[in-house]
């Protein structure tokens, strides 16, 4: 067995004389072919039993294995077996990744427009315009989506921060800039002011302002 | 499968004829049907399935057939309606054709038989060649360590400038644009009132007051009351014009009175 | 899709402001890698919605190709997918890896190569061809091992089914597409593959199939 893994030991000529060995290139592709098909890795002992008489795989795994190199997938050493494995920087490839596309929530697009209409806007300034606290995960969501960010800090008492709509955000909107955004007299025009009364009757302030209530009406409003 | 006449080159033809004759009978249930059955017979002419002579074909398979029948074998229905039908096909084929006769000529069904013939023989070694090809797992192979692709779902959300706009004027409403806001609610149209009273009218006799008329859960809230009554009132001026009702009042602010106006009254 | 990968084009701007696409070779590194890591065939669509944006899979397809040729592993077409397959001449290294195909009757295999040569095809023009009914076991099994699949109704009266071959099939049999079925030009050439119906009264299945009334008994013995 294993004169026929050394060629050059003193009975390499008992394998040579009765077979020819196939060319190098040859052995290099039974190489190749074993070892993608094969479901685990396999030492060079397992491969020699597999070749024809008197190859060398170890040889032929030395040029495969250059071959391999920098490639989509590489000959790699399992202890004492070899394998193809995927280049380590493509592994992000071995992902399928299925895309669905949902509408925003509607929490979700009212935050979003109070923040493009208002920016740069606090968190407390949004929860008293809604009526509703918003969840942070409704902000986050938004965040994550890159819609929004963070502004500056509101030089008032807490310094809160701020939310502004991103570039990202004008983008998917075609607008050029937030100021484009339709007033609310053209909102009105365009017969948006008039389509759905709030469920409740007349909302006053909501419950959920905890966080700033220092922020006045008038600075909230004034365009 | 069937003993083959040719390894025996001494013995007379007759004899190998015979014991291939008699092979055949003894495998016929070895036979897919009638036209395999004929595929085989034609392959002893040694002819090219083109040139086949389908009134030989014919007169060996009736032959094979009376053969069966003698040795008392069980010959399956088709096999017997093949051999009806290659009888039919063979006085066609030696009688003079009959310009009265209806139908396709001798000629043609035997032609459509050869192409049958050749047709079956040519998929079948279709299906050989098919076989002998390189297969998977048997010659060639998949990659014996797939890598697992993960799955990943990412949810991506969307939203129009339309909805923007809308959530905005949504939020909006709730506050300072209030009194703009009709309140659809509290609201019945001209519309819904027609096709209520129109529904309606049919059922009430006499004269009937129009607040009767007021769907439930709409007389008490003032606001609905008061349209709901002027919808009503304005479906049964409308009903009235197209003659379907008439309306009275007694005196000014009186109740208002409506009934069907009677089909036939000229 | 086509704006991505094909540069010059109106859209191009768009896919190639934001992202700049990997070189070539890059490409190819990452087909390679989608490939060698799957046993299905992976279509040029699946390969682009993996890779990063203005890839373009199929011109590395072609290069990737030609890399592999003459290899101990080659690349594979497969209808409109691609796959990795060992050189067929190295099966005899694959003796642990062969797996034993179910043996497929007489009569499995030629409705295999009926429904190949003829798809689409009906069951009872599968009938015609044979001569024999086709039993339910059959179609049942070559449906089971993935190697046939219902096809579009034939727009004959009763609307019968047909049946045609799979990609499965061709990745088994080593096949591009369906086209290139050994013989099938020869066999189009000789008319062999033309559905002739029988002239007249010709004796047709043994039993008529229920699914095509156009082949009934009563027409068939007239006259």
């Amino acid at each position: 067995m294993m004169a026929e893994n050394t060629p050059n030991t003193e009975n390499a000529e008992i394998g040579e004389s009765l077979f020819e060995a196939p060319p190098m290139g040859e052995q290099e592709r039974m190489v190749e072919a074993i070892l993608f098909a094969t479901t685990e890795p396999v030492t060079v002992k397992e491969m020699s039993e597999r070749m024809p008489h008197g190859c060398d795989p170890a040889e032929a795994i030395v040029t495969l294995r250059k071959r391999y190199e920098g490639r989509g997938v590489n000959l790699v050493r399992v202890g004492d077996a070899w394998a193809i494995r995927t280049a380590a920087d493509l592994g992000f490839l071995m992902q399928k990744e299925t895309v669905e596309t949902r509408k925003l929530s509607r929490a979700a697009i009212e935050t979003l427009a109070i923040i493009a209409y208002h920016q740069p806007v606090t968190r407390a300034e949004i929860e008293e315009i809604r009526g509703v606290s918003v969840s942070r995960g409704t902000v986050d969501q938004l965040l994550e989506m890159e819609w929004i960010r963070f502004g500056r800090r509101r030089m008032t008492p807490g310094r809160p921060v701020t939310f502004v709509v991103t570039a990202e955000f004008l983008d998917h909107f075609g607008l050029e800039n937030a100021r484009d955004l339709p007033g609310l007299k053209e909102l009105r025009s365009a017969g948006l002011l008039e389509s759905r009364p709030p469920p409740g009757a007349m909302p006053g302030m909501p419950e959920a302002d905890e966080e700033d209530p220092s922020v006045s009406q008038s600075e909230m409003f004034e365009e | 499968m069937m003993a083959d006449a040719d390894f025996e080159e001494d013995t007379p033809l007759s004899v190998g004829d015979r014991l291939a004759a008699e092979a055949l009978i003894i495998d016929v249930d070895g036979y897919e049907g009638p036209l395999d059955l004929l595929l085989t017979l034609s392959r002893t002419q040694k002819v090219d399935l083109r040139k086949i002579s389908v009134l030989a074909l014919a007169e060996q398979y009736l032959k094979f057939i009376n053969e069966a029948k003698d040795l008392r074998i069980e010959l399956a229905a088709d096999y017997l309606v093949m051999a009806a039908w290659l009888a039919f096909l063979k006085s066609r084929l030696l009688l003079p054709p009959d310009p009265n006769e209806e139908g396709p000529s001798g000629e043609e069904l035997a032609a459509h038989l050869a192409f049958q013939l050749e047709r079956l023989s040519a998929m079948r070694e279709a299906a050989a060649k098919l076989m002998a090809r390189d297969q998977l797992g048997r010659n060639f192979f998949v990659r014996g360590l797939p890598e697992d692709v993960t799955r990943i779902r990412r949810v991506t959300y969307t939203a129009s400038l339309l909805d923007l706009m809308q959530a905005y004027a949504r939020t909006r409403t709730k506050d300072e644009f209030r009194p703009f806001v009709m309140d659809r609610d509290a609201v019945m149209t001209l519309e819904q009132a027609l096709e209520r009273m129109r529904g309606l009218i049919g059922y009430a006799g006499d004269w009937t007051g129009l607040e009767s008329y007021l769907p439930e859960g709409w007389e008490t809230d003032p606001a609905k009351r008061r349209s709901a009554t002027a919808a009503n009132f304005a479906a049964s001026l409308e009903l009235a014009k197209i003659g379907q009702i008439e309306i009275r009042q007694g005196e000014v602010f009186a109740p208002i009175q409506i009934r069907k106006k009677a089909r036939n009254d000229g």
